[in-house]
């Protein structure tokens, strides 16, 4: 079977856990949630740093069950914690090393020059950790996790510590990860655009309870939920390219929600991407523009209307295409628009984000 | 007779001469001697519980007998070795007259003895300093050496101008003032010997024990300041 | 004299290596246990401290000699009881000097965190490797003040030593113990002349020791 | 005079600093720039806490020149650190009181109950540090720097941290600091969301050196400068409530470029805003559009286009009244809409952020 | 022998207290400084630990004895020199301990870092105002280790004691030398006796401490 299917239940001092849920094998799946909820308390049972009860399967392995645990250095999982956790005795290199020759055989996974390449380590080998920025050591630390030859990848909000420039580089390489490496990766943040921009799956957590699981755009445009009324709320889905102009630098992206132009990238034709409209990024009318710098125009129809915490602000999902997208727009711009569910209007987006 | 070895358990005030007789013995005999030294209380309970030692040379003859009374020693082996000499030294030249008058005078702010229950020459301080009339005048003044080395080594460096050594220590010494107490003050100070009972059938402890009675080690033994025992 | 010296080389070399033997994992259960009665275990192990070195050694003595349980089970595997051997020796120093050495070590591992070692595991290091790969080079600093403590108190100590070894020339008789006679025997000369070759020999190796375990500390910072 | 001016020059291993500004002694000045530009080092410098050559004059008092520099102690600075600076082994409330034993007497601020009330710390005063969470240790260093009654108030980072919700939570607290504590505050940031809600002056650095410094909208709609290029990049003005509609949660503000409608709190008219408006939420029409659900139409200049790092988009300067706003958007679109210099304009402005 | 325990408590808790004096400032100036030659005087302050009790204690009767510039000056400010008084005593004890107090203190001073003195000088704390009410109680956990470490060193600590001190009862004679003469004169009964006491007492009171720590290091974390 091709998931990791997990229960986990038990105590730690006031907080208590009792969580189940069932991810793939593999794409990056997320665990969402406030800080608290317990997404480190989960990801340390599946690694068994923990002794919480319940049971684990991963892919056809019982890891954990009412018998018996495994201990946590016989589980193949690779895990990249929220802060430093490189060994300050030994070298860049050294600290690569250190997870090859634990490597689990017969796993498969990207080499050591294959990693030292794609993330760039080649200058760092030779130093310590203590000489390492916050970004690169992270770098590294994912590295050694994939040196693992894990058949999960845990990461604990790998970019918590890190900050403007750095993030965003380890956003990059964390995006480009299921490229480089078969293991899923279960990821865990509370950053909504971390979630938007890397997971496919998505589990919500609060108070040690699994609120919501799905498809990540599933759960993100669910206005029932927490994550559509944040400041970073907004729609993930597919598309694939159409065309590119080199010129203009510019892409055509055909979506389930229809031809999008977004700034993009060099690319074939018909390669897959992820796309991302945030809900603040959005704007409605009632006709379509014709002299405004915005690019994009789809017809949409619209599908309800939320309140918003912002008591001003309305959320809007408007129905594009098969895609569900969120729009943030004032009150008083729903009053004046005369917005109501089933009206068709358009959608002018201003933003897409891609990857 | 081939040659044998004898380890020897010495009380650490006789190490200077013991290594005299000592050679003497193994030029004399052929037999190898090996020297130990320690406390006597401390030797006496390394002997209780296993010591390889063969010979024990104690600074006292209470130990030696107790050693002989609870199986320890070959019975009937005791000998005394050495009558000690007890002296009252002090570093300074002129300090002490033939009459000892600076002990009677209390003209003092140090005295320095042995340790009375554990040594010897300590006890015979104590037993002079009472058969003077002294003691009671002495006593908040005394200090007390663990053993007659450290006695003497208060005095030399000047920590106590006056203390009760053993002569053996200041026999040779030009400078600095003594006097030798009379030996009617205090009762001997006899040094005894017993053959341990695991050399009894040692050759070489058993004639180191003869060596000791003879006067190669006797006169050894007078040189170094101590009374040789009286002829078996 | 040579024969002291060489013999007290010897002993606290060997002691020094058998109290990391023995002090590392002790002061790594310390540091680790969740178990309410290890301070009391950690207070034992300080307690060989408030005895006098003789009295330990005479205590010793009386736990080791031929007439013991212990001695009984010693005599039946080595031959003889451990008294007045070399190996009767290692025994007395290691007990007298444990403290200085798990003192330390102990909080050398306790400054580690729970974190290095979880990342070994995750690693696939088991526990024994991960003690071996991580917990050990990162106590390093912890492990050498040990050893230093507890190498200059072996060449120093003297009243275990001479109480259980019996000061027997190339067997027991230590530099220590040479030097106490010297000053017993009113040898003063060579008591100066060894105590200071002692003293030289213990500040140089102290201080190699303390300056390359700043090296490394800096290579790694 | 009422001003903080500093040069400070000097080496720390291969970086050499030579940076000479003027501060006001009101508000918030924000030191700005990369990592290892030398903000830190000025900073430490001004509380006297390194030894960097140079002269320092904070209102009429030298703190520092060639022949002597006041020990750290003796500077009435209050200094909030980049991260934990509490004292382990105080419960909050000692470490408030060993502020308040020291505290330099004569200087005005804020009380203890006062701050214990403004920043919500009467839970925490019984509490060890160790039990905060990483937000509340930075209220409660906030708080303790506040009670020493400093001249200047020093702040290196404060936010980067904290995440998410205890970042707005801080953030929330450091624009209010103002209001509660006469000392001008010298912020240091390479974040410029932070520096633009919380800065009225902005020195700019690099390597080493002050690139710019001046009043902070003119700094950062300045493109031959690095702020106008990052994805936060936007500008910042003044307004006046003119009135405040309770139904729509909206008020309506003055400004220098026009009446904006924007999203805030029921206050009084005539009280005075910071307007924040971002490059990314400004869009451009030739006409007014009237059937669209973006709020504000202001009537523009174009004053000039340049590049942006990303090839296909450009940023545009409005001239917005007296104001300058700054838009990004596609090559694409300036050309379809034929933008150039000059030419009269819409500007659709889809957020504004306040505070 | 109620005479040599008071002298013992008296001596041990005096001794701890001059360690803590002496040894605090200057673990704090090894912990701090950034001499070259500090590791030199760490290795100077480690040497007393090499030299057998009873040596030390001799040479130590040499420099303070009447003859030397420092007994003469002792003589000249007290009205007699140290030796065989009981403050002889505490300055033997303390320079035999003192490796054992300064080795803990430097290490917790060290390892509170840079940072806590720094944000106490920007609250407005001089120097030694920082020291007193930050870097004195952060070390805390080493203090207590060399606090115990010197006093339970103290208590059992003989040679050097008996050397200065003279053994005179009431006034040097502490508990060792009670236990240690007992087994000379071979009433072991009565060192047993006094042994086992001094051990229990020692046990409990390392324990308390040691437990006390743990408690106040829980409360703060
Ligand atoms: N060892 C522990 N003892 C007692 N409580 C604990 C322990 N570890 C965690 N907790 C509690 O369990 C709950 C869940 O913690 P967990 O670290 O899993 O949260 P999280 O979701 O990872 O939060 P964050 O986003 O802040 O990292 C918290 O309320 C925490 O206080
Ligand atoms: N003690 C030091 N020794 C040597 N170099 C130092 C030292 N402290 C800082 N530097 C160097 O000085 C430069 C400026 O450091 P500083 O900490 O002031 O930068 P910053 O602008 O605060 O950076 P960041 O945003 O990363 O905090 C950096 O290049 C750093 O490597
Ligand atoms: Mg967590
Ligand atoms: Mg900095």
């Amino acid at each position: 079977m091709s998931t990791l299917d997990a229960h986990f239940h038990g105590r730690h001092g006031a907080f208590s856990l009792d969580a189940a849920f069932s991810l793939p094998m593999h794409g990056v799946s997320a665990l969402f949630g406030p800080s608290g909820c317990g997404k480190t308390t989960i990801l340390r049972s599946i690694a068994g740093l923990n002794r919480m009860a319940g049971h684990l399967r991963v892919g056809d392995a019982v890891w954990q069950d009412a018998q018996r645990a495994m201990p946590a250095h016989a589980r193949a999982v690779g895990y990249v914690f929220q802060e430093a956790s490189l060994f300050a005795h030994l070298s860049v290199g050294a600290n690569l090393d250190y997870a090859i020759r634990r490597a689990k055989a017969g796993n498969a996974g990207p080499t050591r020059e294959a990693l030292v390449d794609s993330l760039g380590l080649a200058p760092l080998l030779p130093r310590m950790p203590a000489r390492l920025s916050g970004g690169e050591r992270q770098r590294v630390a994912i590295a050694r996790a994939l040196l693992t030859r894990p058949q999960v990848l845990l990461m604990d909000e790998p970019l918590s510590a890190l900050d403007g420039p750095a993030r965003d580089d380890i956003l990059g390489v964390l995006e480009a990860l299921p490229a480089v490496s078969p293991a899923p990766i279960v990821y865990v943040s509370h950053a909504i655009d971390e979630v938007a921009r890397l997971a496919d799956t998505l589990v919500v957590l609060d108070a040690g309870k699994v609120m919501a699981s799905g498809p990540t755009n599933a759960i993100l445009t669910r206005t029932d939920l927490p994550l559509a009324h944040g400041e970073h709320a907004g729609a993930v889905f597919r598309g694939r390219i159409a065309a590119h102009h080199a010129d203009a630098h510019l892409t055509e992206v055909d979506s389930d929600g229809g031809r999008l132009l977004v700034s993009a990238p060099a690319a074939p034709a018909g390669r897959a991407l992820r796309l991302r409209i945030a809900a603040r990024d959005v704007s409605i009318a009632l006709s379509r523009p014709t002299d405004s710098s915005i690019v994009n125009h789809l017809p949409a129809t619209v599908v309800d209307i939320s309140p918003d915490p912002h008591p001003g602000h309305r959320l809007v999902r408007l129905a594009v295409g098969d895609t569900v997208l969120l729009a943030r727009i004032t009150e008083h711009s729903r009053a004046r628009l005369a917005l109501a569910p089933g009206l068709a209007v358009w959608a002018l987006i201003k933003g897409v984000a891609v990857r | 007779a081939h040659a044998e070895s004898v380890t020897l358990a010495v009380a650490t005030n006789f190490i200077v001469p013991v290594r005299e007789i000592a050679s003497a013995f193994e030029a004399a005999s052929g037999h190898r001697v090996r020297i130990s030294t320690g406390s006597t209380g401390k030797l006496y309970a390394q002997i209780a519980h296993g010591a390889p030692f063969d010979v024990f040379l104690a600074a006292d003859s209470e130990r030696p007998a107790r050693a002989e009374a609870e199986g320890l020693a070959v019975p009937g082996s005791r000998i005394t070795y050495a009558i000690g000499k007890l002296v009252l030294y002090s570093a300074e030249p002129a300090r002490i007259d033939a009459q000892a008058s600076v002990l009677r005078r209390g003209d003092y702010t140090r005295l320095a003895i042995a340790n009375p229950d554990t040594a010897p020459y300590g006890l015979a301080a104590v037993e002079t300093l009472r058969a003077l009339g002294l003691y009671t005048a002495a006593a908040p003044r005394l200090i007390r050496g663990d053993n007659i080395a450290q006695t003497y080594q208060f005095v030399a460096t000047g920590n106590a101008p006056l203390g009760f050594v053993a002569l053996s220590q200041v026999i040779d010494h030009a400078e600095g003032s003594r006097w030798v107490v009379p030996e009617t003050l205090y009762a001997p100070i006899h040094q005894d010997a017993v053959l341990l009972a695991r050399a009894a059938r040692n050759p070489a402890a058993g004639a180191f024990m003869q060596f000791l009675g003879s006067d190669a080690a006797r006169r050894i033994l007078i040189r170094y300041g101590y009374a040789p025992p009286p002829s078996r | 004299m040579l024969e002291a010296i060489a013999l007290t080389l010897k002993l606290a070399t060997l002691s020094t290596l058998v109290l990391l033997l023995v002090g590392t994992p002790l002061a790594w259960w310390l540091a680790r246990s969740g178990a309410v009665w290890k301070e009391a275990v950690a207070a034992v192990v300080a307690l060989p401290l408030v005895l006098p070195p003789t009295v330990l050694g005479f205590y010793l003595l009386v736990a080791l000699g031929p007439n013991s349980p212990l001695g009984q089970a010693a005599t039946a595997l080595f031959g003889h009881a451990l008294p007045f051997s070399f190996a009767g020796l290692v025994i007395g120093s290691v007990i007298y000097s444990l403290p200085f050495v798990v003192q330390p070590v102990r909080n050398a591992f306790e400054a580690i965190g729970e974190r290095p070692l979880e990342v070994a595991a995750t690693l696939g290091a088991s526990p024994w490797d991960a003690f071996c790969s991580v917990a050990l080079p990162l106590a390093r600093p912890g492990l050498l003040t040990g050893a230093v403590l507890g190498f200059a108190h072996t060449v120093g100590e003297f009243g275990v030593v001479l109480m259980i070894g019996g000061n027997i020339p190339g067997e027991t008789r230590v530099l220590s113990i040479a030097i106490y006679d010297y000053v017993e025997a009113l040898e003063w000369d060579k008591a100066h002349l060894l105590a200071a070759g002692m003293v030289a020999f213990s500040f140089v190796v102290i201080l190699v020791t303390m300056l390359t375990e700043k090296r490394l500390r800096e290579r790694r910072a």
